[in-house]
């Protein structure tokens, strides 16, 4: 069986079942508890489950995944949180020399468990609260790095993240948090850290996203359809361990790719997907892959500003008909 | 100097027309604030607005006290600093809305405000980040031979960053001419300072750099204003930082966005009792330095130049699509 | 007229000569004076200079980038070291949140031209002194990102950055300060932030690369001439902004390509390279392009391990043959 | 107690065997890293090996005096404290020599010595990073209700980092059991503390945080472990943090590559007068601990283990290469 819950929700029910199931879970983060959760995720938990379970920090963002790492090796599971992916950037000395190397360096003796969780997104907030960096989360060996669209991965996701013994970045998204979708019952729905899923079919042209992508994806595709192409969409669900052989057995039957990111275009998640795709299938395309991406400038406050840099679902299509060669191929702007 | 001449202070070197433009300036900023805080609730304005009310006498007490040529980065709570700087309303007004004639072009927002020609050098939204930036402008300061202090503005939640800590050490290991400016608002966001910091005065935190300090009350913008002007001839003078733990608190929320689930509304009512423009205009008036008619005519001409502002923001132009990609190098790039 | 210089002198002298030229510039880095610097560039600079110019920091990386930027504003120009770019991990929201975004958030109203120097490189160092992270820097609009592998560029465009408005990240590599190679003459030798250089001509397969990367391409490039295979070595030497059509040009010749890096092969910089050039040039490509990169695990210690994890000539070797398909094509691990 | 018993030490608390054990692992400490320094000049050890001569007493005092269950976290320097905590000399050769018998297999080399069995949970390069991971594993004990504390071992230099002023701020605001143990060496690398640091008592830095902290004679093995043991006791009864300043010094520089420009012989010369095996040995003596043909028996044992240690790592096995992507994930991954 299976209900109807917001991204948000199935968050949140992820967490309390798995901070009922295993006391040594806990949350710890910046405005989690008396705040309630800048994004409201963990609203209502430091009443539930008390302070000693439910964390706030300051505002020390290195320090916060420091404690965690060695919260982890202490024998707990942390679950901490960085209020956004932007203040990730001073936390990535524990994140990339500490939390995903330990397992390895010292040769297996110990693990860090930690899952961190933040969140991506933009909405007139500017140059430094607006980016996406799950580019550099998955470039390192030892991370995972979970980035889900739909309710359904947001619990089962967050749970295998909290259940597993490997270090984990989970990235939500500000803008898909009310997004609905079915989640099946039970506390035993967990899913493990990787695969791609082939969300929607198509033989035309195969469109593979992550987070709020994926939604401009499926949009596109949907607008497509009424003209008759028809696009297989893919939602990545996990970046790193990076799941290409299902693109590749997509683009081996559409022949064509388009990638759509909200980071910017250069040197993004897209940047390896067109890499390894061309790698491994060069001879099934019939034209270049494509990136849908964000103009390469520090995020402009200004409303109209702001809509000319990112992605939509009419960049999309029209990426997907420059894909089929219906227009120009004009390489996005840098 | 304790006795008493009409249009001064006891004890306060300021004159007349010095202390009725703070009066105004403190009653422009907290105009200026509600009405962008309606402002926000018609979707004229985007993204996070964080307000200053209740703050105003942090804000004009440190900036009177300030030399022309001196530095100023301050956080994303910025707005009172900008106004208290003289930068017109209506610009500040306009880049809260976006537009192409706000301060930054709308570029910026409510978090980053800037201007040049005031050596202001913006506000900062990741919190403790422009502290190392004012140790360096203190850096270049004093590498120059100029007599310009770098004012850093800093909430008492930034005291608990890394950033905060190799600041003050860089200050102090070099005597940089950096005054630390912690507004200690008692919350940072929704998490009290006694949640946040093992020591809950701030300005003992400077202890741990030999840097001089002390916490002022941060309600009252005469007492702000002094330590201010003395912190600073102190960094003048060659002898390093200064650390001001100022005492305050935000009526409103963190952000727009802020439940405010973290303190109750009698805490929020004990601290309006002690209102930085109350307690400014009653001492005034008390002292017979002006008259309820000459702050009423402030106080309409305020409410006028904020009305005017957001017109002025309202009919102004969004940016131009075009300069989307200027100023993001400096220098030509030719090849892609 | 031109001399043969070291690597390492020819940094010295541009650091040198723009400290003469022009007052503002300035040195500030970890352990850059009494000690002599890290690699031995800046020995001397303390006696030459004095303490104001030559700045020993505390171990404090986010703190020194931005005393940097704040530097710059107030009128300098600093060029700050950090020691390798491991810790600038620690420096990363100076650097991506503050350093590059100044000049346009603010609209143009003042820029922070910083130079930050730093260091790659590995030789039994283990985890967290031996990785590659100039991709994290190159996704950044604001920065610009150099990456010499010949003195020649060492000095000019070392010169050039600190001349410039805009901040850099130049990456330098602690195996190849003691290369040798011709450096002109004369204070007024200096080169624009820009343009990749094809420094072999061939006409077989081109391979491209950057820093101690680019040797490994022209040794390679050298024994499989023997057999007459003639490889067209290019020499990124930026990193952003990215000169893809002389990539794309040698390509429109060659039809093959192979990347050469040494970070890890994911989400590296050679991700980009393959991604950009497929999208512009894909008719023209006769093989998939190939990337050698390091294998992703966190460095281990020991030296036959190490050896396997990064890349050397004869695996740009079997690379090339396997753009020629002179050999099965097998993806290199990951 | 200040009565002398053959075999004691007068007002210390400790039999003859554990001081002799003290004086043995000072000693083979010191012969370990004479050994190490030989192998690397002959190619038998690569990359950075940082020493620990002259700062022996530091590691076996304060090891010394913990209990089994405490976790333990060092920076890169960290040969002394794996030795002091009994781990085998040979496999701590054999990790140097980058071998598959190492402590972590060869993969760490000099910087990472760790041995999950006795709760050292790693040395770690990165200078402070240590420091929030022991405050971690002090809330991990707190949490647990366990009664173990947390040891950091760190350096001067670590102090000017941002994640020592986080991590001290999380361990005092939470009353976490960590034991903050500096090992001031005067250096950080080749900058001295008067170059780095606004205040020259590292102590001294906990005050911002109100967490009790002193100097100790880091040359005096004793005082060190009385301290260590006192502060100990203070962490594990629930007071929170402690923070100890162990004044000490290496003799050799600060890793092989070291051209030591930054200091004067002199400067070395007067430290090694206070060496901290000599003034040991002399207490020993003095108070007929033992006697000087006891010591040289110790001594012997330490060369010959030092020297079966060298063998071992030489003929130890290079880590297999199918082991090369070994522990990179702890969970299977299917995709590719
Ligand atoms: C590094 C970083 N972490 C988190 C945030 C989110 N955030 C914005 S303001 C704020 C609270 C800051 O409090 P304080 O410094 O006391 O300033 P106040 O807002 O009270 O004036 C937080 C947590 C941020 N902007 N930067
Ligand atoms: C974050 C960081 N910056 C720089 C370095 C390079 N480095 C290694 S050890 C060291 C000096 C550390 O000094 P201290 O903390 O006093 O310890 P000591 O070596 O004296 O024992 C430096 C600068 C590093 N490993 N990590
Ligand atoms: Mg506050
Ligand atoms: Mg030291």
């Amino acid at each position: 069986m299976a209900r109807e819950l917001t991204y948000r929700d199935a968050l949140r029910e992820a967490l309390r079942e798995e901070m009922y199931r295993d006391e040594r879970v806990f949350l710890m983060g910046e405005d989690i508890g008396a705040y309630g959760g800048s994004y409201a995720v963990t609203r209502g938990f430091l009443q539930e489950f008390g302070p000693e379970r439910v964390r706030d920090t300051p505002i020390a963002e290195l320090g916060i995944v420091g404690l965690g790492v060695g919260a982890a090796i202490g024998g707990l599971r942390p679950v901490v949180e960085l209020m956004t992916i932007n203040f990730a950037l001073l936390a990535m000395d524990q994140i990339v020399n500490h939390l995903a190397k330990i397992y390895y360096m010292f040769n297996g003796q110990f693990t860090a468990p930690v899952v961190v969780r933040t969140v991506e997104g933009f909405g007139q907030l500017a140059a430094t609260h607006s980016q996406f960096f799950e580019n550099y989360f998955a470039y390192v060996p030892g991370l995972r790095v979970v980035a889900p669209a739909v309710p359904k991965d947001a619990k089962g996701l967050l749970k295998g993240a909290i259940r597993g013994n490997d270090p984990v970045i989970f990235i939500e998204h500000s803008l898909i948090y009310r997004n609905r979708g079915e989640v099946p019952d039970g506390e035993d729905f967990v899913l493990p850290l990787e695969g791609a899923e082939v969300r929607r079919e198509g033989r035309d042209v195969t469109i593979v996203s992550w987070l709020r992508g994926y939604y401009l994806a499926l949009g596109a595709a949907e607008e497509l359809a009424r003209e008759g192409i028809e696009c297989e969409v893919i939602d990545l669900r996990v970046l790193r361990p990076l799941d290409i052989e299902t693109i590749v057995r997509s683009v081996q039957k559409t022949n064509r790719l388009v990638i759509v990111e909200e980071g910017w275009k250069s040197f993004g998640v897209g940047a390896e997907i067109a890499a390894s795709v061309q790698e491994r299938a060069i001879d099934y395309l019939d034209a270049p892959i494509l990136r849908v991406a964000s103009v390469e400038v520090p995020m402009p406050y200004a409303r109209n500003l702001e809509r000319l840099v990112v992605p939509n679902k009419d960049k999309v299509i029209e990426a997907v008909r420059a894909a089929l060669y219906q227009r120009a191929l004009v390489p996005v702007a840098r | 100097m304790t006795s008493t001449v009409d249009g001064q202070l006891p004890g306060v070197a300021l004159t007349k027309s010095e202390l009725l433009e703070m009066y105004r300036l403190m009653v422009l900023i907290r105009r200026f604030e509600e009405v962008a805080a309606e402002q926000y609730a018609l979707g004229k304005i985007a993204g996070f607005l964080h307000l200053y009310i209740g703050e105003e006498a942090v804000a004009v007490g440190a900036i009177r006290a300030m030399d022309p040529e001196d530095h100023l980065v301050t956080h994303y709570r910025d707005h009172g600093y900008a106004l208290a700087l003289g930068l017109e309303p209506r610009r500040c007004m306009a880049e809260l809305f976006g537009k192409a004639t706000g301060l930054v072009g709308g570029r910026g927002g409510s978090m980053h405000f800037a201007d040049a020609s005031k050596h202001f050098w913006g506000g900062y939204a990741i919190v403790a980040g422009l502290l190392p930036i004012a140790a360096g402008l203190g850096l270049a300061s004093k590498y120059l031979n100029q007599r310009r202090v770098a004012v850093a503005v800093f909430g008492d939640g930034a005291t608990n960053n890394g950033a905060f800590h190799e600041a003050l050490n860089f200050a102090a290991l070099w005597k940089l001419p950096v005054l630390f400016l912690c507004e200690n608002n008692q919350y940072g966001m929704g998490t009290a300072v006694s949640h946040a910091s093992a020591v809950r005065e701030m300005y003992r935190k400077a202890c741990a750099y030999d840097i001089p300090a002390e916490q002022v009350d941060g309600q009252d913008v005469l007492a702000v204003y002094e330590v201010t002007k003395r912190a600073l001839e102190h960094c003048r003078n060659g002898n390093g930082p200064y650390f001001i733990e100022a005492l305050t608190y935000r009526y409103r929320g963190h952000s727009m966005a802020d439940p405010e689930t973290y303190r109750s509304k009698e805490e929020v009512e004990e601290w309006r009792r002690r209102d930085p423009i109350v307690l400014f205009r009653q001492k005034l008036l008390a002292h017979n330095v002006a008259t309820e008619e000459e702050l009423a005519t402030l106080d309409r001409a305020v409410e006028e130049a904020v009305a005017e502002a957001v017109r002025f923001a309202d009919e102004s132009p969004e940016p131009d699509p075009a300069t989307l990609t200027q100023y993001v190098y400096a220098d030509p790039i030719t090849v892609h």
